[in-house]
């Protein structure tokens, strides 16, 4: 109940921010929501299933790719391209997720990395779009035809409203049986194959689903900066998502969204304050895992608790 | 409901509140450089320059109050056009000058231009800006990205080499550079060798040099790249049989990391630190006396770009509301640049001349690269006439 | 046997707030040796721990030669001259025979007799023969000399064996026995948990019996292996 | 492509193999023993390089600076364990991540405040500025011999160290059972800090000794943080042995991707495909060669015993 | 011994010098209880492990019901109906016993790949779920979590789990071990209900509850059976005496 409540919360802030906010704080907060919707996706296999990947940028930046990619060979609707965004992120961690998921542990982790350095290399040398430069957008997606997506704070809404459901379908995820079957592979793998369930299958579709959420949230992305690059697949990125996820707490719904708005508003309040914001920023995080567990867990207890 | 939970919503509202406060009225250039990461010191370059000609002008610009908001873009594309967004709506700027790198520049150009905001380039100038892609409020006070390039093809093909090796990073400026060089070099190209963007060591591209035994080297390897190229390319012996050939990979910024391993070495430019200018000479003596360090290319154009704002913004009476005035204010170039020559093509990039430069030693010690001889004169790009704008 | 070397009065403990022990009264004397026996779980591990630090104590005193151990990190318990022979062997499996017993070996300070490789393949000649296998390739048996050589190296006043003949074939059981009957012969003070009464009686003066955290019954280990009541009321089914 | 070229470009690999093993070495050792992630291993081998910058240019020279630098950068990895890496003992792997991701971060941008962004250098020590002439037109330093030969000298240290000494033994039982460890008279605390000072000082040495030819930058560990990563974990985490034959693999797979990739499939494509693809399989090559050794070896070359 | 349930012939394991099982043959029955006993480091363990599929053997053949299942994973063998208790549950620490037989019974009928609907809304299962808690005496804790379960209710929620299988043997590892007196005698008279119902491989060190339970004894010493039969005959092997029981424990 607690928890439901901190989420109405959030959400209804979120809500309230284009009242008072001009387009550059949109930007950012838009950012920051693309940025935790990603970030939800991953720390649903990380936190559920114990998976943590270091390519998770690479699946992010080829939803983003896909939109771009179309867009520049005509395909403008959103109503095509998201999906098709979700469907290559998908297809991507369905390929690689299958060798991937062969491993554990720092492996798991290394090995995800590898591909996702793969994809960034592929898409640093695709000339035909852009290179390493990277690729302008023409213009945001259309929805049937309409340039809703033009005008910032629908496009706030926009965001705000697919952040909710993904946090809903994390959630409901955890709580099926399907998520107590990753859960319980993530705590005791042994047990579970002793019930005679291979967690295999469970592990890949979920990283499946993950990898087609943060496909969607390179297709948000692409659409915020008009503009797709390497940078985006870039492990950089990948690492940031991790630390977002773990300073929110990996075992709760809602810890990567408020790691994700932790991290993103913070580094912007931080930068406009100084240069050399890093200097601060580093020792907060260390001291942040110093004094025990990510913000969701000071505020609430765990998803599967 | 839990008092954390109100505590931290709470919280998040206040950051954005207070983030979201709005500011006061000069006039206001947004600063766009790179300032963090390994490619940091460019981007220092062209901020002291530019932030140099502003205090000169005595915190001025076109005679009015000036604020300069710099902004890091991290050479992240997606944070360029994050921190841009925040100089157009709520720092409100009237210029937005700077840019580094292409990448960024491609990332930032179409949200300042659709602003209807001048974009001053500092530095990067991709050529679909140049071309197709020009804008009326884009104006470069740098040059075209092909161009320091075509000056080596020019020079290599001049001194009449017969085989040269090209290197250059495997991603778009170093195809760019590749193909801009072998616009006016027609000699047998031995081998075109790509490295990995951020490579630390050359060992194995040098040894193919080697073997390939050409008549001379031509590489793009900006920043650190460059520092160890150079330095490996000097322990191999290379620098002894084989002349270098470059284009952003010896300068000011590099020189001090590579030291005399880079005597001798070529490259081309529009400015280098010696030209005779009566515009540079003070330049170059004031900002070596400000920050201690001898300027590069970075630095004069960041310092040329606030000389350009300021001489429009006189020639308006320092109003910035009617963009058309302004503009034509910005096209006429009036002020001396220290480059000597400059004026603006139709796609509002210089026209200008390009130098073959050299790596030599000052009386004082230290090394700068020296004009060696002139290769373009009055050299507009190749890009101009694919632009629609008159 | 007059003097006590070791000393514990009303030791409590449990494990992430769950309380196992309930006030443990125990106490060893100079070249004494105690058996410690009851059913599983009853605590006798989890003093042993307590005792050398790897599980800090809640309550309670725990002296060794006047020394308070409360407190003090289990190095330097150990280094006391507390020689733990620990349940489940734990021997390090990535380093050989010889290795096991030289890594953690210290010169002695105790005034008995000095351990030295010689000495511990003296007195396990089975290890000797196999010094050059590594830890995770022995038999259970030689398992277990080599957890006991290992603590021997290091020169303890007390040793301190849980379980040590668990599990093991009758002979090498005899053998161990025998072994500790030694090391009591020269002086060494004991303290040995296990399961077999008789063989305790022969190697122990004194016994103490723990049920439910608490020392029940304490007496002359002779006398408590002799009376089948007690023996069936405290360990039996 | 000639038997010579081959030849030069096999020393290279080896020589970028040795270069990765001194850095993957100390992250191993960290991480087999401590089972600690450490992330900021990057960050220590470029204060290495910082730090040797700063002592030559104190001390004039190369073998005086050497020693110092060292010893700094063993006080600060002491520093380090005692103020963050202590309290991360234990702990949840992806704290560990965050933590010194965190440190990264601040070290980092404390370097740029006290050294600047500009590259800088560190020149070579007089005695081994020469070099030899390995085939027509091509020199080799006489520097780069020696960082081999140093290179395998430590490597051969590590060996000696972990396999024969009292010291590699204590690091070895630690690794397995740590409070076994200290149940039998051993201070673990004390020796988890020397040997993560110990990592910390060889990852310096690492930075100081490619200082002379590599410039010396703000970032210059990140990309070679991820590539020792990527050798301790196809050498198979905690192997000593391990790591060296993966770093000399990922270094002559590196080295000879770049060289010859793209004259090999030129052979097989068109010129300008060729050149196209090369470079970006080249780039790739090394984590195609992880990808491909954990799908067959999911726990490395060498997996730790179980 | 043909209609043999689970048929095990020359199982051998060895980790370098350290021969673990050397060639172990065993047949259960079906519906018998079937104990297995030895020392510690006997190898029972390591047995347990390659019937349940966690080991591979490096030599030697395992038979379920006909079928071959030596190299079969866990997974697999656990669906063909051979089912493991193991000695410490909590899959969820926080999770109720509830919960947890819902789950394994979930896992069994293979309801576990539903993605979007509450695990608690599957009513069939639920109710299963309960019908075993109070096979097994759990009843009144179902709504306890399995952490806050004293060890005997634990070992008694891991028969719950292991019975939702509805399985045709059961391997029980140690199932008295760290029980009360009160404890073990509320396993033993459990594990008299179920006889019948499904065969049961049980290792066990408390001899009394083994020589009550058994129908047959197998004795396993150095990685060997040197005695098999019913708990008189095995009482009487000298052998056995020998080796095992000798110490008078």
């Amino acid at each position: 109940m607690r928890r439901f409540l901190l989420a109405f919360v959030l959400f209804a802030a979120l809500a309230a921010v284009p009242a008072f906010a001009d387009t550059a704080m949109l930007t950012l907060v838009a950012r920051a929501m693309i940025f935790a919707l990603a970030a939800t996706s991953l720390g649903f296999i990380l936190g559920q299933g114990g998976l943590v990947s270091f390519g998770h940028a690479a699946t992010m930046g080829i939803g983003a790719y896909a939109v771009g990619i179309l867009m520049e060979e005509g395909g403008r609707d959103a109503l095509v391209s998201f999906p098709v965004s979700m469907a290559a992120a998908g297809l991507f961690a369905l390929v690689t997720g299958a060798i991937s998921l062969r491993t554990r542990g720092v492996y798991f982790i290394m090995i995800t990395l590898a591909f996702g350095q793969m994809a960034f290399f592929v898409t640093q040398s695709l000339s035909a779009y852009g290179g390493d430069d990277g690729l302008t957008l023409a213009a945001r997606s259309t929805v049937a035809g309409a340039r809703w997506l033009k005008d910032p704070k629908t496009f706030h809404y926009v965001v705000l409203g697919l952040l909710a459901l993904t946090v809903l379908v994390s959630t409901m995820l955890a709580r099926s049986p399907f998520g107590r079957v990753l859960a319980a592979g993530r705590d005791n793998e042994r047990r579970l194959r002793a019930l005679g369930v291979d967690p295999y299958a469970y592990r890949l579709v979920a990283y499946v689903i993950a990898g087609a959420f943060a496909g969607l949230a390179g297709a948000l992305y692409a659409n915020l900066t008009e503009f797709v690059s390497p940078a985006y697949l870039s492990w950089h990125r990948s690492a940031e998502f991790i630390v977002m996820v773990v300073a929110g707490g990996p075992g709760s719904a809602l810890g990567p969204v408020l790691g994700a708005l932790g991290v993103v508003l913070l580094e912007d309040g931080l930068a406009h304050l100084t240069e050399h914001w890093r200097i601060i920023f580093g020792p907060l995080l260390v001291l942040l895992v110093l004094a025990r567990g990510g913000i969701a867990t000071l505020l609430g207890g765990r998803r599967d608790g | 409901m839990g008092f954390k939970g109100l505590l931290a919503s709470t919280a998040l509202l206040g950051t954005l509140a207070l983030s979201g406060a709005a500011a006061a009225d000069p006039v206001k250039v947004g600063l766009v450089s790179t300032l963090s990461g390994p490619s940091a010191v460019l981007g220092q370059h062209m901020r002291d320059g530019f932030l140099l000609a502003v205090k000169e002008l005595n915190g001025k610009l076109g005679g009015q109050p000036t604020e300069v908001v710099v902004v890091d873009d991290e050479l992240k594309p997606d944070i360029a056009v994050q921190k841009v967004k925040g100089l157009l709506e709520r720092d409100k700027v009237d210029f937005v000058a700077g840019v580094v790198f292409s990448n960024v520049m491609g990332a930032v150009a179409k949200p300042v231009t659709a602003n209807e905001t001048f974009l001053i380039s500092g530095n990067a100038g991709p050529s679909t800006i140049a071309g197709a892609g020009c804008s009326p409020f884009f104006f470069s006070a740098s040059y075209q990205n092909d161009q320091n390039h075509e000056v080596l093809g020019k020079y290599a093909q001049d001194k009449g080499f017969k085989k040269v090796v090209l290197i250059a990073p495997n991603y778009q400026a170093g195809k760019d550079s590749l193909a801009g060089f072998k616009r006016y070099y027609k000699g047998e190209v031995a081998d075109e060798i790509y490295t990995q963007l951020g490579q630390l060591d050359f060992s194995a591209e040098l040894a193919k040099i080697a073997a390939a035994k050409p008549d001379a080297v031509f590489t793009f390897m900006p920043g650190g790249m460059g520092v160890n190229l150079v330095k490996q390319y000097r322990q191999a012996g290379l620098a002894d049989t084989t002349p270098f050939l470059s284009a952003f990979t010896v300068d000011e910024t590099t020189l001090p990391a590579t030291g005399e391993a880079a005597l001798g070495f070529y490259s081309g430019a529009a400015w280098a630190p010696d030209l005779d200018t009566p515009a540079n000479k003070a330049f170059v003596a004031a900002f070596e006396k400000e920050y201690g360090y001898i300027p590069a290319l970075y630095a004069a154009q960041g310092y040329d770009a606030a000389k350009l704002i300021d001489s429009a913004l006189k020639a308006t009476g320092g109003k910035t509301a009617d963009k058309a005035a302004v503009r034509a204010a910005l096209k006429k170039a009036d002020f001396s640049s220290v480059r000597g020559n400059f004026k603006f093509n139709t796609n509002q990039f210089p026209i200008q001349d390009f130098y073959l430069v050299k790596v030599g030693k000052r009386p004082d010690g230290k090394v700068e690269t020296m004009v060696q001889e002139k290769v373009f004169s009055n050299y507009g790009d190749a890009y101009a006439e694919k632009c629609e704008m008159k | 046997m007059s003097a006590t070397l070791l000393t514990i009065t009303g030791l409590t403990a449990g494990y992430g707030g769950t309380p196992a022990l309930f006030g443990v009264d125990l106490s060893v004397p100079m070249g004494g040796a105690l058996a410690l026996v009851g059913r599983n779980g009853m605590g006798k591990t989890t003093t042993l721990r307590a005792l050398m630090g790897l599980l800090p104590p809640s309550g309670g005193t725990l002296t060794f030669d006047g020394v308070a151990l409360r407190g003090l990190k289990p190095h330097r318990i150990a280094r006391l001259g507390l020689g733990l022979v620990p349940e489940g062997r734990q021997i390090f499996p990535t380093l050989t025979v010889e290795e096991n017993l030289v890594a953690t070996a210290t010169p002695g300070r105790s005034g008995l007799p000095l351990w030295m490789l010689e000495r511990v393949y003296g007195l396990f000649p089975r290890l000797a023969e196999r010094r050059r296998n590594y830890g995770n390739r022995l038999s259970g048996g030689e398992q277990q000399m080599l957890a006991i050589g290992r603590a021997l190296m290091t020169n303890p006043r007390l040793l301190i064996l849980d379980e040590a003949t668990e599990g093991l074939a009758p002979l090498i059981r005899a053998e161990i026995w025998a072994v500790l009957s030694v090391l009591k012969g020269e002086g060494l003070s004991l303290i040995v948990v296990d399961k077999h009464v008789s063989a305790l009686a022969g190697v122990c003066d004194q016994v103490a019996v723990m049920e439910k955290g608490r020392v029940v019954h304490s007496g002359p280990a002779a006398d408590f292996a002799a009376d089948t009541e007690l023996v069936g009321r405290f360990l039996g089914v | 492509m000639t038997l010579t070229l081959f030849l030069v470009q096999m020393l290279n690999g080896l020589q970028l193999g040795i270069l990765l093993f001194l850095v993957a070495a100390g992250l191993t050792l960290v991480f087999g023993v401590m089972d600690v992630i450490n992330l900021a291993h990057g960050v220590q081998y470029m204060l290495g390089a910082y730090l040797m910058v700063t002592a030559t240019a104190l001390t004039g020279s190369f073998w005086l600076g050497l020693p110092l630098a060292l010893a700094a950068a063993l006080v600060l990895g002491l520093l380090l364990e005692r103020l963050v890496i202590r309290q991360l003992y234990g702990r949840d792997h992806l704290d560990q991540v965050l933590a010194t991701f965190g440190i990264i971060l601040f070290v980092s941008e404390a370097v740029r405040m006290v050294w600047g962004s500009a590259p800088l250098a560190i020149p070579m020590p007089q005695a081994l500025s020469g070099s030899v002439r390995l085939m027509d037109g091509l020199n080799y330093p006489v520097y780069r011999l020696v960082l081999i030969g140093a290179g395998l000298g430590v490597a051969g240290l590590l060996y000696v160290l972990v396999t024969r000494t009292r010291a590699g033994m204590l690091l070895r039982a630690g690794a397995t059972n740590a409070p076994m460890v200290s149940a039998l008279g051993v201070d673990i605390n004390a020796l988890f800090a020397r040997i993560f000072a110990f990592g910390a000082m060889l990852a310096a040495f690492a930075g100081a000794m490619a200082g002379p030819i590599l410039s010396v930058e703000p970032g210059m560990g990140d990309n070679l943080l991820i590539l020792a990563f990527v050798v301790i974990v196809i050498g198979g985490i905690g192997s000593m042995r391990g790591a060296f034959v993966a770093a000399l693999l990922v270094g002559l797979i590196d080295t000879l991707g770049r060289s010859f990739l793209t004259d090999i499939l030129k052979l097989v494509m068109s010129a300008s495909a060729a050149s196209a693809a090369g470079p970006a399989l080249a780039s790739m090559s090394v984590y195609v060669l992880m990808a491909a050794i954990l799908f067959f070896r999911p726990r490395g070359l060498f997996p730790a015993p179980a | 011994m043909a209609e043999a349930l689970l048929e095990i012939a020359g199982l051998a394991k060895a980790y370098g010098a350290l021969h673990v099982t050397a060639g172990v043959d065993l047949a259960v029955l079906p519906g018998e209880i079937h104990a297995l006993i030895g020392p510690n480091g006997a190898g029972k363990t390591t047995l347990v492990g390659q019937i349940s599929g966690e080991v591979m053997p490096d030599a030697g053949t395992i038979r379920f019901d006909g079928a071959d299942i030596t190299r079969l994973p866990v997974h697999r063998r656990a669906r063909l109906g051979l089912a493991r208790a193991f000695q410490i549950t909590s899959i969820f620490p926080r999770f109720t016993a509830l919960e947890h037989a819902a789950l394994a019974v979930m896992a069994a009928r293979g309801r576990t790949f539903r993605l979007l609907r509450p695990a608690s809304s599957d009513r069939a299962a639920r109710e299963e779920a309960v019908g075993l808690l109070e096979e097994v005496g759990l009843a009144a804790r179902a709504g306890v979590a399995a952490a806050a379960l004293s060890h005997g209710e634990k070992r008694a929620l891991e028969l719950a789990m292991a019975l939702a299988a509805r399985p045709r043997l059961m391997l029980l590892d140690e199932p008295m071990a760290g029980t009360g007196p009160a404890e073990s005698a509320a396993m033993v008279a459990l594990l008299t209900r179920l006889k019948g119902r499904c065969a049961i491989l049980l290792v066990e060190h408390d001899m009394d509850a083994v020589f009550r339970l058994a129908d047959r004894i197998s004795v396993l010493v150095n990685g060997r059976i040197i005695a098999c039969g019913t708990p008189d005959a095995v009482r009487a092997d000298a052998a056995v005496r020998a080796a095992y029981l000798g110490d008078g424990a």
